[in-house]
């Protein structure tokens, strides 16, 4: 595996500071030129969604992202690698999910932490559901977030 | 075999996990969405739509050919939609 | 020009916080579904490198990185953009440019800042020169770095 | 008009900028450059290998055929290394 540092995995409820992660992992660092951070938030789709709500399978969800995180540093040489996603009630406005890529080279952080994402989008088990904004759940209010073909197509234009 | 429910799944089971003992014969993850489709209604709904069942063994995804011989945990999910 | 938000463009001595920059960008918004940062640092070079030099045209610099913000925006759907790039002595380990955008899409947010980054390579009016770490400039130590063509290569895969 | 240099062609010809008053028929960047080159030694190291000179025209790229005819301040550099 092409990584000079164990990559960086967490799922949490917590909220987390995607720039003190990034400056942590290059800390006293003097070998790495690109540093790329993802961070996916909560939008309020106009204003109609009161939170998200993310379902995730402990246990599994780790072991998705260490073999996500495995693929892409075979593909690219990174420096380091950081995945954190959250579960729980998400308000809008919150983070939800980071992916810092770290390597000598821009093309490698860039591709590697887009290939992150589209991965995760398709392979890590969480599920998201929104609450609407007003009404109550019963009625009208909760929705599970339905996959989207984009989501995979993205993911397959990697190929394996 | 511990089985475990996600999502919409699971809300249609009501239920996050059991354990379970599939008879003799039920062989595959396939063999087993149509044996738990037999349990009662909620099982029915949860798997009405087999196709879009995705399942995990043991933390793994796997398709609905793969054996169950050796599975200690097996996870009936929808698609993923995090990220 | 598709953006909700006027591009913030720097050109500056000073050091800079990537974390603090993205948090200002998308602090009270919840339109946005994902931000992109991209960091450049120096690189020591295994060693042998003391400090980066970075001379600018000023003027000129903030023109250029304008129009490729312009650009960018014309091409994707953004609610936010910003783009700090350094000049003067830098350190290894030390940042030189920032592009962060910001957009309800992931596609869009990388696709910009990739976009960015290889366009401010070659078009943004910034030459490095490398002071190495021992010998004295005069002799063995000072070199200005030759354009890449794979930097070329990497703009033109945009088209116009 | 305003010259300016920058990076090696700056430090060849030994100064950041100057006001020039290039004769009639110097007309585009292309010509400007072949008369620069003749003002002295520093000049012609600058300019020896004419197709790596890029040039801007009041803050805006142009190429060597551009007309220098409206330009207050005319830059000369090699290719960019920033980012």
């Amino acid at each position: 595996m092409s990584l000079s540092a164990e990559p960086i995995i967490r799922v949490q409820k917590e909220i987390f500071d995607a720039g003190e992660e990034a400056a942590k992992l290059t800390q006293g660092r003097t070998d790495i030129g690109a540093v790329v951070t993802f961070t996916g938030l909560c939008r309020d789709e106009g204003g109609t969604l009161a939170a998200l709500e993310i379902e995730h399978y402990p246990g599994m969800a780790e072991a998705e992202i260490a073999r996500v995180a495995v693929d892409a540093a075979a593909r690219w040489t990174l420096a380091s690698l950081l995945v954190i996603h959250r579960y729980g009630l998400i308000a809008p406005g919150e983070p939800i999910v980071l992916v810092i890529t770290a390597s000598a080279h821009r093309g490698a952080a860039f591709d590697a932490a887009s290939f992150l994402m589209d991965y995760l989008k398709t392979r890590a088990p969480f599920w998201k559901k929104q609450h609407a904004r007003s009404g109550t759940d019963v009625e009208i209010g909760s929705a599970w977030v339905g996959a989207k073909q984009e989501d995979d197509a993205a993911a397959e234009k990697w190929g394996r | 075999m511990k089985a475990l429910y996600f999502a919409w799944v699971r809300e249609r089971i009501g239920k996050t996990d059991e354990h379970i003992s599939p008879p003799e014969g039920v062989a595959t993850v396939s063999d087993l969405i149509d044996w738990l489709s037999d349990q009662g209604e909620g099982y029915a709904a949860a798997f009405e739509n087999k196709k879009t069942i995705r399942a995990a063994i043991d933390h793994a995804h796997v398709k609905h050919d793969a054996s169950i011989a050796t599975a200690r945990e097996i996870a009936f999910f929808p698609p993923m939609t995090g990220g």
